[in-house]
């Protein structure tokens, strides 16, 4: 039986505390992916992110997919933290730890977890950048520039 | 039956609504509440955006059913990172 | 410029702080992998684990492998720390964490780097299971069992 | 020439020694000095391990130089994670 626990919060993510979730005797790798804000992207200068929930949904969400990742994978336990509101420059706004009995398993695990989240968790991301603001979504046509 | 229709992210600040509840005839389906919404709500995209109903993603023939939860979806995060 | 550091050590591995080293603001993702002492291995109930290395060689190895992925991928920083002596169950090992850009290059980066720190940095591990003890490699042609 | 020799975890413990320093001619390879090695420790694998000169791996036509560090490198941790 694996082992989960899914959250959005408004703090900061504590990377150690879900390793520590996650951990387990029979584990013999864990794979930690944490997601940052990062100071560019496409060329425009970020100067923060700020992440809005459909927030009962994504939590169902989330435990879809640690669902597949348990009938996919032997994997031990399964932890998804993602913040809401602002997230500066350098912190994290996603994390996604697996552990497993052998790498592998927690490699691609702890992909498809991230991978899959990106993609399917009702969250949004609205990037302020130098000159402007606008939600992020696949074909950038939600666009608000502060340049008019 | 009444449902009550999510606004998210780009969606709610283009339509200055986050939530509204809208009267339909039993037997609508989601493809009918999405037009409803588009007459109401000219903000809204030609394209419409991915739903759920009661937190679960379904498609345009979808049947609603009275107090049923409808989220307009906008693309998702994903990418950047 | 890639920014790297290697470490072994005979204290606990502090996953907070290998993150806080790799973090940069032009980091988008950052994946960590940690390997820690299964309870079981192949059928024996382990005790525990003991590592040995040829430390100033097993530093070296560790810059390759880190030279070798800045060659490979766009990475902003790596960081590998392995303990020597003994580690408990459920314990930390060793440790390997990337940052990019994007994840898809920090998940290929540390896969290839703790896959290649398992196969060429020369540290050994004995393990210490119920009923004997032997040096753990591919053939397993090194056993000392307690049973005689 | 002297050259250092390097032994590490079970290859340790069954030879019961850590380092030795060999006297070879000059001119000899790994696998000469490997062969020295297999007659003075009885204990030693038939099958070589891999060598490492001055921390850096090499096969057995490597020559060696005067106060070279040769380490016998068993297999290393790999696999059971």
């Amino acid at each position: 039986m694996m082992k989960s626990s899914y959250r959005v919060t408004s703090d900061g993510i504590d990377t150690a505390a879900m390793l520590a979730e996650v951990g387990d005797a029979g584990a013999g790798g864990t794979t930690l992916f944490v997601g940052t804000t990062r100071n560019e992207n496409e060329g425009r200068i970020v100067e923060r992110l700020e992440y809005e929930a459909y927030e009962a949904m994504a939590l169902e969400e989330m435990r879809r997919i640690g669902d597949e990742i348990a009938r996919r994978w032997r994997v031990i336990a399964v932890c998804m933290v993602h913040k809401l509101g602002v997230v500066p420059i350098g912190q994290a706004s996603v994390a996604v730890a697996v552990s497993a009995a052998h790498r592998e398993e927690a490699f691609a695990a702890c992909r498809y977890g991230i991978d899959t989240l990106k993609t399917t968790v009702p969250i949004w991301k609205k990037e302020f950048y130098r000159g402007g603001e606008h939600w992020v979504g696949p074909c950038h046509a939600h666009g608000v520039s502060g340049r008019g | 039956m009444t449902i009550r229709v999510l606004f998210f992210a780009y969606l709610r600040e283009r339509c200055g609504v986050r939530e509204v509840d809208v009267e339909l005839p039993e037997g609508a389906s989601v493809g009918d509440l999405w037009q409803r919404l588009a007459a109401r709500f000219p903000a809204l995209p030609t394209e419409p955006p991915k739903f759920a109903v009661n937190r679960v993603y379904v498609d345009k023939g979808h049947p609603l059913h009275d107090n049923d939860e409808l989220a307009l979806i906008p693309p998702v995060s994903g990418g950047n990172q």
